[in-house]
């Protein structure tokens, strides 16, 4: 047939489907939970589906991304940063300026509307700095929904203020302590709170993994990043960009960027994993949290150990689209050390005065390295996916630890 | 079709002695293997009719703290898929006890699915649980399990509707794995308010070659008397039996323990042999 | 003539000039600094009033405002909490979400690129809570400007994140040991380091305060807050808004929230001060920082120490065009305590998911009071000129003090 | 016009005399009012010729820190203007020396200006020096010290451009207060790079009746020696005196300071005499 013939897929554009074919991403993806769970996924994606295309929640989503969370950020051209990596266009796609401080509210948002359409009022996450956390909190205020936030005792220590804030929004805060203290212990948690309650809990993911339908959902509702890239750049009179780059943790922000370029051939994406916690770069396939993905695994599959400065890059797994992108060679991925991703911070906070979350500065080092290869008039964008504040203690710690200013 | 030998033959045996089977579990290597095996044949002293032997998974999402812990215990001790198996060979030696060996997903896939049921078959393991399998992700497993004989052992819980439940079971054999509750595993006092009539539920939709049997939560004689009442063909007891190990348990004591909740399986039994 | 006939000013518009007549508004302002100062403040009214009509000037200033600082910043209507006040339709300017988090780099921005304009690479600052230094920071490494920030040591006590962030984008903070030790005693340092190096310095002042021409200049650049609100207001179909209301401290967020109202007869301006340093309603005439305003002083005319939980309002002096809105009744001023101010920080926390700057928590307080005396369907709009990340530790203090949750 | 009467007659003295005025500062009620009067009459006593007496006030911006604490220390007596007045007539009991009183603009507008004129004249004050009052916001005040025949004392700096100048001499009477160099009060060692030039430049502006003070700075012999042969018809010495009165030091030893820095006044005097 000539059609499909025509639309055959190159290596650089796979089939990038809207709707995963039964809830995979390629071989990625799908549900991997107990049983229990399963008719709460079955239906929150035909809901999901249902809801998805209502005028009025489209609208309500709309209004609310506007004037509560600031939509659209701000493309920024960053010209110091440019000239430092000596001429090649830096535009910073600015979701720090967000309501919250990330991009997670986009995503934390729109679930939370998914939810009180949904007719559950009790809502759950897992956080790792507290980021996603703080951000469900905030949208549970606003949506008059009860927050119960489980965050790992050790990301609880390293993000004391964002603790305090989700306090003060009224949620309800779980020390876990069992495990490694840190997000994928919050996770474990979270999904055996869920599967306790969830007959009338709301289960927000705060990234693009986890079981189907949520890498999906999550996506959705990040596409506006890149969407409004495109269209931001478009209206100034630019063609589309050489380069995406974005921070990979589990990947919600990158996966938001990258989507809706997925099918423009010429543009690359470079997702930019923590050394530390490289599960695209260095891991294995395997299933965690209800997904199959990359992970850092042993040879006998059990988790590894993360320890990335970047609390919400520390994470032995990753979003399963991304782990399609990967296998299908439509992205490229790397891995930028913690250290590295601190002369990232530096560079961003002294030529442009802004202090980027240390996840986001990983992405700014690794834009900035690929810069310098590049030809003068390629223009990347570098999606600043949070600012720094949250981090200003961990960064405290490291310079009184190295006994010398990052 | 190859069925698991020495699971249906003491299901049968069950049947006809009226009793239903009680299914202990153990984690593999809590608190070390040599323990670990003492324990095995200390619960099949004291009656246990199957052994459920847990493999450790770092991030065990459907199991309560008491399972989780066991665990960590586990792999702290270096314990691993095949550390499993290898217990299971050296019981064998001297044992013909069902065993049915529950483990997450994730080693299985990284040994391999098909590698990982040759080794089971090999060691004359009955069964396979695997709790974040849902069927729709296993149908290379179902393949795998069948080729190499061994008991496929789904769940089926208060939120699986009956049209699912008749779809489980046909993908299921050995026994269908009842989640009597909402929530993790692990001993609570009272059968929770789900149980029964989840249990009366689902008992009519199962084929006759398919055995029921209720957990989560069970740890009490009078827990197992109702389940047994309501028609389970079996009982599995598994936070209840580890607690006890945590806190340093003699086998004795534990074989003690494991008669006394054989015990309960055998009065309340109604009679289903027309069934 | 019947031209100014017709523009006879009433009691409630006032002549409000564009340009103060001899630097005053009405009796209030002009330029009380030493002698050596008179030449660079003369200077820069020339320079400023003609930089400001360039359009190479205004265009740079309206792309980073848009791009850098994430301007316009959002008009967003506050449903519970307008359900809270009884049905008053509450608007909030969310200033808050401005890069850096307040309103402070509307300002900031716009006398650094002055600065730079006039050729100075040394630009000097007063902060008290560092949300203004913090802001002098971030644009002056835009700028590649070198920034000094003169700060209280009190204050850096309470407000040390702010001091951390300063020192990351590489801005030199001075410890002020002298008076004090807040923001009257920083300001107090800053012109003496003016006074030594007025050559060859711009002095950043953070607000509209201080000596002709700075009250202008500083209001010209933050009159976007109200211009913005009028358009959006407009733009969504609603009429001018029936009251305005506003935190003030030195009154710069204030003032550019009601100057562009000034000559709506029917628009009302409520300004709010800090019980604990209400120059306006319980001050007297006097001169501090260069300029003829309300102070809070003794019979001898010697200021008087100020203690507001919330560091930006916690000065005893008034922008002199606040004065001249009081003495005019073109705007009412009240006093809100800190504990009202921290009850305002709950209800917008608890019903609306934002965490307020405690100045603001002010404005919410009073706005929130003062809708319950008004009629459903009017309009009132609050400027949230902060959020409240920077006063996490002030407030974890006094739940500790109090003993309970605020 | 009536002008301040001990002090146009000092410096008519001093010129027949060709000495250049010393100047000496006091912050009223440093350490206490005894104190300060016991200091200013051992500064005449050791032959200072004007005494310039500072008002405290809270916020001293033009100060540099030993002015400012000295203010300090003198609002924690209670010390304020009525004070200062207080120790005026006190002085004058037993002292015709010209006596200019400082005081920042805030505490004499909230007395009122003319209130403070005329309570300043009663007291038999020579001049007013208000460091943050420029001419430009000085229209009334310049009026009030004529009318009670105050010495309006403004000053000039390397800022000041010739034709400022000139209009500044316009509205002053009794000197010019040279401010020899960028920065706040304080003694320095120096004499500042820009203070010779300035004098020079400023010197030809000056009308016959005004008389030219240089101060900001100045502590030492040499210093006081370059400025007078310079031209100046007084210096200004303050943050060194009251340094030394926050050191604790005896009346006696200020008397001494007083009559060495007195001698510098006298050697390098030119013959302006002509002028
Ligand atoms: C500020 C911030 N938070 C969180 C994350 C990680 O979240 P995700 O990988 O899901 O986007 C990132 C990654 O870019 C980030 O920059
Ligand atoms: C966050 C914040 N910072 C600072 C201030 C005080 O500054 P100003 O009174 O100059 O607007 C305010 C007052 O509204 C404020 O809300």
């Amino acid at each position: 047939m000539a059609i499909s013939s025509a639309s055959k897929p190159s290596v650089l554009t796979p089939k990038l489907a809207e709707l995963p074919r039964e809830g995979k991403f390629g071989e990625f993806g799908g549900q991997f939970v107990p049983e229990i769970l399963m008719p709460a996924l079955q239906a929150l994606e035909k809901d999901y589906l249902t809801i998805k295309t209502q005028a009025r929640f489209q609208n309500e989503l709309k209004s609310l991304r506007a004037d509560y969370c600031g939509r659209p950020t701000p493309l920024y051209f960053a010209k110091r940063l440019s000239e430092h990596a000596e001429g090649v266009q830096i535009y910073l796609k600015r979701e720090d300026l967000l309501h919250g401080g990330s991009h997670s509210v986009n995503n934390a948002l729109g679930q939370a509307l998914l939810a009180r359409e949904l007719q559950r009022r009790r809502v759950i996450c897992a956080t790792g700095s507290g980021e996603h956390g703080l951000s469900t909190a905030m949208v549970c205020a606003l949506l008059g929904l009860q927050a119960e936030i489980y965050m790992g005792a050790t990301d609880m220590e390293r993000q004391k203020t964002n603790v305090e804030q989700m306090k003060l929004l009224r949620a309800r805060v779980h020390v876990v302590t069992r495990g490694s203290q840190t997000f994928k212990d919050a996770t474990n948690e979270a999904l055996r709170d869920w599967v306790t309650h969830v007959k009338d809990t709301y289960y927000l993911i705060g990234s693009s993994v986890g079981p189907h339908p949520y890498p999906m959902i999550v996506r959705d509702f990040q596409r506006v990043i890149g969407d409004e890239i495109k269209g931001q750049l478009l209206r100034r009179g630019q063609r589309l960009p050489d380069l995406l780059v974005a921070a990979v943790g589990q990947g919600g922000s990158a996966i938001g960027t990258f989507f809706p370029f997925g099918q423009d051939e010429k543009v690359r994406f470079l997702g930019v994993e923590a050394a530390e916690a490289a599960s695209l770069t260095q891991g294995t396939v395997g299933v965690l949290h209800g997904a199959k993905t990359y992970l850092l695994q042993d040879e006998h599959g059990q988790l590894q150990p993360t320890r990335s400065l970047a609390a919400e890059l520390d994470y032995a797994a990753v979003g399963p689209e991304h782990a399609f992108y990967k296998k299908s060679g439509r992205a490229e991925y790397i891995a930028v050390s913690s250290d590295e991703a601190l002369e990232g911070f530096r560079l961003l906070a002294e030529l442009e005065g802004i202090l980027p979350a240390l996840e986001a500065a990983h992405a700014i080092y690794a834009g900035v390295q690929r810069a310098k290869k590049l030809k003068r008039d390629q223009i990347i964008v570098i999606t600043l996916s949070g600012r720094g504040e949250k981090d200003l203690k961990v960064i405290y710690d490291r310079q009184q630890l190295s006994g010398q200013a990052i | 079709m190859i069925v698991s030998n020495y699971l249906a033959k003491r299901f049968e045996e069950l049947k006809q002695r009226s009793e239903a089977a009680l299914i202990a579990y153990l984690m593999a290597g809590d608190p070390d293997l040599s323990r670990t095996l003492e324990y095995a044949r200390a619960l099949e002293a004291g009656g246990a009719d199957v052994l459920e032997l847990g493999a450790p998974f770092s991030d065990p999402i459907a199991d309560g703290p008491v399972l989780e812990e066991a665990a960590q215990r586990a792999l702290r001790q270096g314990v691993h898929l095949q550390d499993v198996l290898h217990i299971v060979r050296e019981l064998r030696k001297s044992s013909t006890m069902p065993i049915v060996l529950l483990s997450y997903y994730n080693p299985i896939l990284r040994l391999g699915e098909e590698s990982f049921a040759r080794r089971c078959s090999e060691a004359n393991i009955d069964g396979v649980i695997i709790p974040d399998l849902p069927m729709e992700e296993a149908a290379s497993w179902v393949n795998q399990a069948r080729k190499y004989g061994l008991a496929r052992v789904f769940y089926a819980t208060p939120e699986t509707d009956n049209e699912r439940v008749r779809k489980i079971c046909e993908c299921s054999s050995g026994f269908l794995y009842l989640v009597s509750r909402y929530g993790t595993t692990g001993a609570r006092e009272a059968l929770a308010e789900t149980a029964i009539p989840l249990l009366e539920r689902v008992r009519p939709l199962l084929p006759s070659d398919l055995q029921l049997a209720v957990g989560f939560g069970i740890s009490t004689r009078p827990q197992i008397e109702s389940v047994v009442r309501a028609g389970a063909d079996g009982v599995i007891v598994a936070s209840a039996v580890v607690a006890r190990i945590a806190e340093g348990i003699t086998p004795e004591a534990l074989s003690a323990y494991a008669r006394d909740l054989k015990e309960a399986t055998k009065r309340s039994r109604p009679n289903l042999s027309n069934r």
